[in-house]
């Protein structure tokens, strides 16, 4: 076999008698995943960000993001944590409020394109090389073909100031990579045998896509979804900032947007502010998104 | 005769995509797209010259009227005149492409070069720790934005060292030329190189673990031979796609962060003043080029295929 | 080698020769069009009128703005009747060599230019954005671009006596006629290269004024002395110098001299406040306007404005107000709070927008936006023109929220108030500036949601949006065509309504019959008597939330002589500029 | 353990052990293994896969995946020399041209985007100084004598283009083509069909034999064992448990672990093995060793003492085994 680094001389039927390991893709994988330290880090912080999002949702904090509290670029006090912004808001708790934006927008944008990339992938995959699958991929190419932002400002102007045009933009245009990601999969797997036996015994198509193919791409599913939600909050701050992004309330990319020309003012903290803790969760979401792959996807195991 | 009649072949089979992008695109930017009437009228505007100013910029017609006169611009790639200035759009083109390459080149070769030295290294001593060390550091530049990037090393560069200018493009010799380039290359290449150098590793690892590497170890291969000679030619198919594939990308929406922030001249601020102002003339004919260049690129990777594997063969299904 | 090659064809500019002086301008964005017939904005101006020549342009140092002759050789003679204008034209004076003309010679400008320059606005192919200024006033005009716009079909109130005599045919009184043929609209263009270039004129202009445009692109203009242009030499008297005012800039050495003294010109357009001044401060262009953000930084004082020592070592410095003003418009039209036939509830929807006005603290939005640097007045007389009055109640411009609440109160709109659309381009500072205003009119009882933003991507949407009667409240700016407050007072003339200028649709009879009568008045006692009249009815009537002018503080690099404004004068004191060696600096700085 | 007036032997194994990091820990793949090369001669080492036999090959080598795999205890000497404490500069000067090594899947086994000449002259020009002119004369010949039909055309050839047999003839011709002492083959016909793995197999003799090199094959098939061998090892969970000359050792197997694969042989062979006959029972996780013979679990003869202590390697003539209780017994089919 190829590296004897990767295939170690422990048959598997005696491991499986000696250690209980879970042989199963997601046992193994939560193994793989449980023994991924910087996975777990990133996992704990996102935690934290979603439980900062959720207090903003039931409104235990960050209520205070558009009222002027204070007078301009105060620096950090005991009554605004880390300073206030040229309006005099508050910029903690509009840092606090823009983690409940960026989980609107990642969350949304993260379900909708993967439920829509991995509907068509499926289709595409299932009727490879018909009509269908033609007509799917030369829409994945179109889509491909058109550069990111130009696509998403074409949308949000068309739109017109919708408050939803960024996210169908980023929808329409970051489905396609797990389409074809599942498409593949899907591809391989209708070759296999409990396929070919739902069609034996006369399963409808639809429910043989439903019942049997979708469900084994969900790992694929799983990992893209959490790729897409870090792109979604890193687009979200270049888009805000062309003006095309958040058209109501407060988000890191509006604060980054604002503080261009404070930061060449002299005064960083917003700036410093909302990139930092942009960069955490984008960061822990990365960590965490890597273990996922490695745990879930056989070709990364480790070394 | 055998490249020419497959190029041939292959533009034609480009013919959808084109026709799916300038669809796609026609219906958002043109036909949805902002209207830029009013930009043009004056202060005191009266019904008629409303209704003047929209019959000259073809607001007017039917749908499929506009579309098919696009198709005839694609086709004889002549797209008129600015709405805005009244500028020719080839002139435009003309003028800008040049700036944006010159200005993304050496970001772009930079951030590829170092991305598969790095991937080398990582993958080389995979599972150690200047792997991790590379690796970690790939996962930071990865989380940050693209814009953080560009106002810190504006605001260091520019402002607090003073080393570089903070904007602008006045570009008429070599030294210039660095003094202006430098900043928006360096973003960009800390930008990219998170990316790239995961994406070769990753590449990269996959090829080093395979039989012939251990052949060439066997027989005596230095580590640089091996790298060079098994890893790399061997994951030429993946490299070159990818870089190739980002280049469209990179031109347009690349350089229209960096062109804006900048104040540079390119042809990424044209596209995005474009947007902001509804030139749709510059805006189909920037979509329509990015449509067929990817068309040419296609070509141009799958000719490339040919020189880097030799299995590969333009007839015939590529492996 | 590819390398190479991008590198010449990315290359912006030759370098400038070292023995040229150059002086280097900073503007705060590009111009869209350079052809006359679409110069709206200041940043076309400044290039137009530095290209192509204007009748008339206004004296340099001279406040109030005052008109002086420039390619008119002295001021119309004007028929009793004050309809019908002769203008005489200076002879000599040519177009720059360009391969428009015949065998690329320029030929002699002519009255003849100046009736097709204005005839162009009428054309309904050249998409004029400036006809509205002759529209109905010249005789046989309209018609003529009506029936079709034939160049060769002759125009009663509109033509060239001779060669060098031009004869306007008013339909009535206009007083600001010759205020009109300073603008850049009225350049005088070649009809030869207009037909040379096309739809490209708008970026390669022939003309004859001072300097000739020799590359332009969205960053950067750049131009040489035009050698035919020949006007005498500047006499400092009749510009309106002052010693007290201009003594320390260092024009005097100027005096008597021929210009424009400068070899070339270049003009960058630079959109970022930020990268604007530190292009600055690093010397890569001569003057700026303080952006907001620094006024912290390098005034000691703002009234009056004080550089700090460092600043007023390296710079010189001017201050004045902007040609214009920004100003809130409700869309009257609509009648939750607008115009009402019922009396009754007219009188509520009144009492609903002064509260409104009342919430708004102009105070606050002075001290976050313009750094305490604007200029906050009441009504929609700005400060610049001589109409102006500071005598007038500053009730209108006062935060007041307990009149707001009471007045809420009294009309019953408490707990009953509409929902508001607020419509902005979609820009950072506009949203801020839009956060701000919610927070207070929620202190008068609107909640988030009844005062909710709608932001356009585009300008030109923003407008269409306006122009569509689509939106209740907007923030827009004026910037004035002409120093007289007819400028302003015609966006509240009912038949101006939208999609004409008056975007507020305000439809006041009494109004309307004023402005009128003002028509057809000289400047004088009884005009601005008037005026003042129709901005306390406007005041009244809650149509504005007005209004705030800005304060420019314009830098400049102590090597330049000159005197930098960009209001009314545009580009017109470019060709007074000149750049002195640093020998002759140091001696005058002694 | 060590014999005294034997031919200085080309290679010599004494004591190796090598462990690998695993995430379930250290596994130790190949435990205190001994055994030597003579220059000419052919040893066999069998095991089922994952018994540690490719691992040996590899430590020999200094291939072992680095870091999770090192040798940490024992000595390799190649001719005198001790390569576990070589520098890996110095090392990789010997491979290829001291030590060379075949691999099973010809496949695989080549860069698949040079050509065999480019290859094959690099081989040579790195360990023999040879011109680029007489570093292709030099493979040409090569692959004539491992029977490669007009060499000459086909050393411009890409390995696609060559059929699998092809391959493997030509990692032979390259694995011998700098003359070096030993010659370890690792499963290199397994990957063939039976009838070119015979051709293959006599190719690499017949080399073998005309260059003097020692070789050790990899197979986990007795009968390329018997065909092509002097001497065979059979290894068992990282350990060996028997050696002895070909013919004693299937004459009389001692352990009953050869005895069991002696008995699995299909007695004609018709078709090719893919994997080793079925012994009943489970192969002990290298993770979790039981104290006594790692065989034990499986083995017909089991006693008390089998499970608690582990049999030394005990000698019997020419023949070396580790049980308590050999097997005495013929070998049934």
């Amino acid at each position: 076999m190829s590296d004897p680094g990767i295939i170690l001389p422990a048959p598997e039927p005696a491991a499986a008698r000696l250690r209980p390991e879970r042989t199963s893709l997601w046992g193994r994988a939560l193994d793989q995943f449980r023994r991924d330290h910087a996975a777990i880090t990133g996992l704990a912080i996102v935690a934290v960000f979603f439980l900062m999002a959720v207090g903003v949702w039931f409104g235990w904090w960050g209520t205070q993001w558009s009222q002027a509290l204070g007078g301009r670029w105060e620096g950090p006090s005991g009554g605004h944590w880390l300073g206030t912004n040229l309006l005099g808001q508050d910029i903690f708790q509009r840092a606090v409020y823009s983690t409940r934006t960026a989980f609107e927008i990642g969350l949304i944008v993260a379900i909708l394109s993967t439920l829509l990339g991995g509907l068509l992938g499926a289709l595409s995959g299932f009727y490879s090389s018909r009509w269908i699958d033609s007509v799917l991929l030369w829409l994945m190419g179109t889509l491909d073909s058109i550069p990111f932002y130009l696509f998403v400002a074409a949308v949000a102007v068309a739109m017109a100031g919708n408050p939803w045009a960024m996210h169908i933009a980023m929808v329409a245009t970051f489905w396609t990579t797990t389409a074809r990601l599942v498409r593949g999969e899907v591809i391989k797997l209708k070759n296999l045998e409990f396929v070919e036996a739902a069609h034996a015994i006369g399963l409808g198509q639809f429910r043989i896509i439903f019942r049997h193919l979708l469900p084994n791409t969900f790992h694929i599913l799983l990992v893209q979804g959490t790729i897409v939600f870090v792109s979604a909050i890193k687009a979200e701050v270049i888009l805000s900032f062309l003006g095309l992004g958040v058209q109501d309330g407060v988000s890191w990319g509006l604060m980054i947007a604002e503080s261009t020309q404070e930061v060449l003012a002299g005064q960083y903290m917003n700036f410093i502010v909302a990139s930092s803790f942009m960069f955490v969760l984008v960061m822990a979401f990365n960590l965490f998104s890597d273990g996922l792959q490695d745990a879930l996807d056989p070709r990364r195991a480790p070394r | 005769m055998e490249l020419l009649s497959y190029v041939i072949r292959k533009l034609i089979g480009g013919i959808p995509l084109i026709l799916g992008v300038t669809l796609i695109s026609f219906v958002l930017m043109v036909y949805f797209g902002p209207d830029k009437t009013f930009e043009l009228l004056s202060k005191n505007p009266t019904e008629a010259e409303i209704a003047q100013v929209r019959a000259q910029l073809g607001y007017d017609r039917p749908f499929l009227v506009r579309y098919a006169e696009y198709l005839k611009e694609m086709a004889t790639l002549d797209f008129g005149f600015s709405d805005s200035t009244g500028e020719r759009v080839s002139s435009i083109l003309s003028r800008t492409i040049p700036v944006s390459l010159a200005l993304l080149a050496p970001g772009f070769v930079l951030g590829n070069l170092l991305g598969i030295v790095l991937g080398l290294v990582a993958a080389w001593y995979r599972g150690g720790w200047v792997d991790k060390l590379i690796m970690g550091g790939a996962v930071v530049g990865m989380s940050i934005s693209f814009l953080v990037v560009i106002v810190a090393f504006q605001a260091l560069f520019g402002v607090v060292l003073g080393w570089f200018p903070v904007r602008g493009w006045n570009v008429h010799d070599l030294p210039s030329y660095a003094y202006y380039v430098t900043v928006p290359t360096l973003a960009s290449v800390f930008v990219a190189l998170g990316y790239n150098t995961r994406f070769f590793r990753a590449v990269l690892v996959e090829e080093i673990n395979r039989d012939h590497v251990r052949t060439a170890r066997a027989f005596g291969a230095r580590p640089a031979e091996i790298l060079f000679r098994n890893v790399l030619m061997n994951a030429m198919i993946p490299i070159v796609t990818r870089i190739l594939f980002s280049i469209p990308l990179i031109v347009v929406s690349g350089s229209l962060l960096i062109e804006s922030y900048f104040g540079i001249p390119g042809i990424g601020k044209v596209t995005f003043d474009a947007i902001t102002s509804g030139d749709q003339p510059i805006l189909k004919a920037v979509v329509g080029l990015t449509a067929v260049l990817f068309v040419l690129i296609l070509i141009v990777t799958d000719i490339l295929y040919r020189v880097v594997d030799p299995r590969v063969s333009l007839t015939g299904d590529a492996r | 080698m590819i390398m190479g090659m991008l590198l010449l064809a990315a290359c912006s500019e030759p370098p400038s020769d070292d023995n040229r002086d150059v002086y280097r301008h900073s503007e705060d964005e590009a111009p869209a069009s350079l052809d006359p017939a679409q110069a709206s904005t200041v940043y076309s101006n400044m290039v137009v009128v530095n290209v192509f020549d204007t009748l008339y342009r206004y004296k340099y140092l001279a406040r109030p703005y005052e008109l002086a002759p420039n390619l008119a050789a002295g001021f119309p003679d004007v028929s009793d009747d004050g309809l019908t204008y002769t203008f005489r034209i200076r002879s000599g004076v040519e177009f720059t060599d360009d391969p428009a003309f015949p065998d690329g010679t320029g030929r002699e400008v002519t009255a003849h230019d100046l009736v097709y320059s204005i005839q162009r606005h009428f054309d309904p192919g050249v998409r004029s954005q400036g006809a509205w200024l002759w529209s109905g006033r010249i005789v046989g005009l309209d018609e003529w671009g009506q029936n079709g716009a034939d160049y060769a079909a002759p125009i009663e109130g509109l033509k060239a006596l001779d060669d060098h005599t031009l004869q306007i045919q008013l339909t009535a009184p206009y007083p600001q006629l010759v205020y009109t043929l300073a603008a850049g609209f009225s350049a005088l263009v070649p009809k030869e290269a207009v037909e040379f270039y096309g739809r490209e004129f708008s970026v390669k202009p022939v003309g004859s004024g001072p300097f000739k445009l020799t590359s332009f692109n969205s960053a950067l203009a750049t131009f040489d002395r035009n050698p035919k242009f020949d006007r005498g030499v500047l006499n400092l008297a009749d510009e309106g110098y002052r010693d007290d005012l201009h003594g320390t800039y260092g024009l005097q050495a100027l005096d008597g001299q021929a210009y424009p003294f400068v070899d070339g010109l270049e003009i960058h357009f630079i959109d970022e406040n930020a990268s604007r001044w530190n292009s600055f401060i690093s010397g890569e262009v001569h003057n700026v306007m303080v952006p907001n953000e620094q006024i912290d930084r390098v005034l000691t004082s703002k009234d009056p404005i004080e550089l700090n020592d460092d600043m007023a070592e390296r710079f010189h410095k001017h201050s004045g107000i902007e040609a214009g003003f920004v100003y809130g418009g409700f869309n009257m039209a609509d009648e939750r709070f607008g115009h009402h036939p019922d009396p009754d509830q007219d009188a509520a929807n009144r009492a609903l927008r002064c509260a409104i006005r009342d919430a708004f603290d102009w105070q606050a939005r002075n001290e976050t936006f313009y750094f305490g640097l604007g200029n906050v007045f009441p009504g929609v007389i700005v400060p610049l023109v001589p109409e102006f009055d500071a005598d007038l109640s500053r009730r209108s411009v006062q935060h007041n929220l307990q009149s707001a609440n009471q007045a809420l109160d009294e009309y019953g709109w408490r707990d009953q108030l509409p929902s508001m659309s607020y419509g902005m381009p979609s820009s950072v500072q506009q949203r801020q500036m839009f956060e701000q205003f919610r927070a207070q009119v929620q202190e008068i009882g609107f909640s988030t949601d009844q005062f909710s933003p709608e932001s356009f991507a585009t300008f030109g949407d923003f407008s269409r949006a306006i122009k569509n009667r689509e939106l209740d409240l907007f923030f827009l700016g004026w910037s004035l065509d002409y120093p007289d407050a007819q400028n302003t007072l015609q966006l509240f003339y009912g038949p101006n309504e939208t999609p004409g200028s008056n975007n507020f649709n305000y439809n006041n009879p009494a109004f309307d019959a004023l402005y009128e009568q003002t028509l057809t008045l000289q400047p004088g006692q009884q005009r601005t008597a008037l005026y003042r009249q129709m901005n306390q009815l406007v005041i009244d009537d809650c149509v504005v939330i007005s209004g705030l002018s800005r304060t420019r503080v314009h830098l400049w690099d102590k090597q330049v002589r000159m005197l930098p404004d960009r209001e009314i004068l545009g580009g017109f004191f470019m060709r007074f500029v000149d750049i002195g060696n640093e020998s002759e600096t140091a001696a005058m700085s002694n | 353990m060590t014999r005294i007036n034997q031919p200085h032997p080309v290679l010599r194994v004494d004591n190796l052990c090598v462990e690998f990091a695993t995430t379930a820990g250290q596994i130790r793949a190949v435990d205190q293994l001994s055994f030597s090369v003579e220059a000419g001669q052919t040893l066999g080492i069998v095991g089922e896969s994952g018994c540690g036999k490719s691992v040996t090959s590899l430590a020999i080598m200094g291939l072992l995946p680095k870091p999770a795999g090192r040798i940490v205890d024992g000595s390799v000497l190649l001719d005198g020399q001790e390569l576990t404490r070589l520098p890996e500069g110095r090392l990789r000067q010997l491979r290829g041209a001291e030590l060379s090594m075949i691999f099973q899947e010809p496949m695989t086994a080549l860069n698949p985007v040079y050509s065999i000449a480019r290859q094959m002259t690099a081989v040579l020009k790195r360990h023999q100084q040879l011109s680029a002119r007489q570093a292709r004369h030099r493979a040409i010949e090569m692959l004539a004598r491992v029977g490669i039909p007009r060499p000459d055309q086909r050393i411009d050839d890409y390995p696609h283009q060559l059929s699998g047999g092809m391959r493997q003839r030509v990692m032979i011709a390259m694995a011998l083509s700098c003359q070096p002492k030993l010659l370890i083959a690792d499963e290199p016909t397994t990957a063939l069909d039976v009838t070119t793995q015979a051709q293959v197999l006599r190719q690499m003799v017949d080399l073998q034999q005309e260059l003097g090199t020692a070789v050790i094959l990899i197979t986990h098939d007795l009968g390329v064992i018997a065909e092509t061998c002097d001497q065979a090892v059979v290894m068992y969970c990282g350990s060996k448990v028997e050696q002895a000359p070909v013919a004693d050792l299937f004459l009389q197997p001692r352990h009953p672990y050869t005895a069991g694969l002696m008995q699995s042989i299909p007695r004609i062979r018709e078709h090719k093995l893919d994997r080793l006959p079925v012994i009943e029972g489970q192969v002990p996780n290298l993770a979790a060793l039981p104290p006594g013979c790692r065989f034990a679990g499986r083995c017909p003869n089991r006693e008390d003492r089998c499970v608690q202590q582990q049999p030394p390697l005990t000698e019997r003539g020419a023949q070396q085994f580790a049980c308590f209780n050999p097997w005495n017994g013929p070998v049934e089919s």
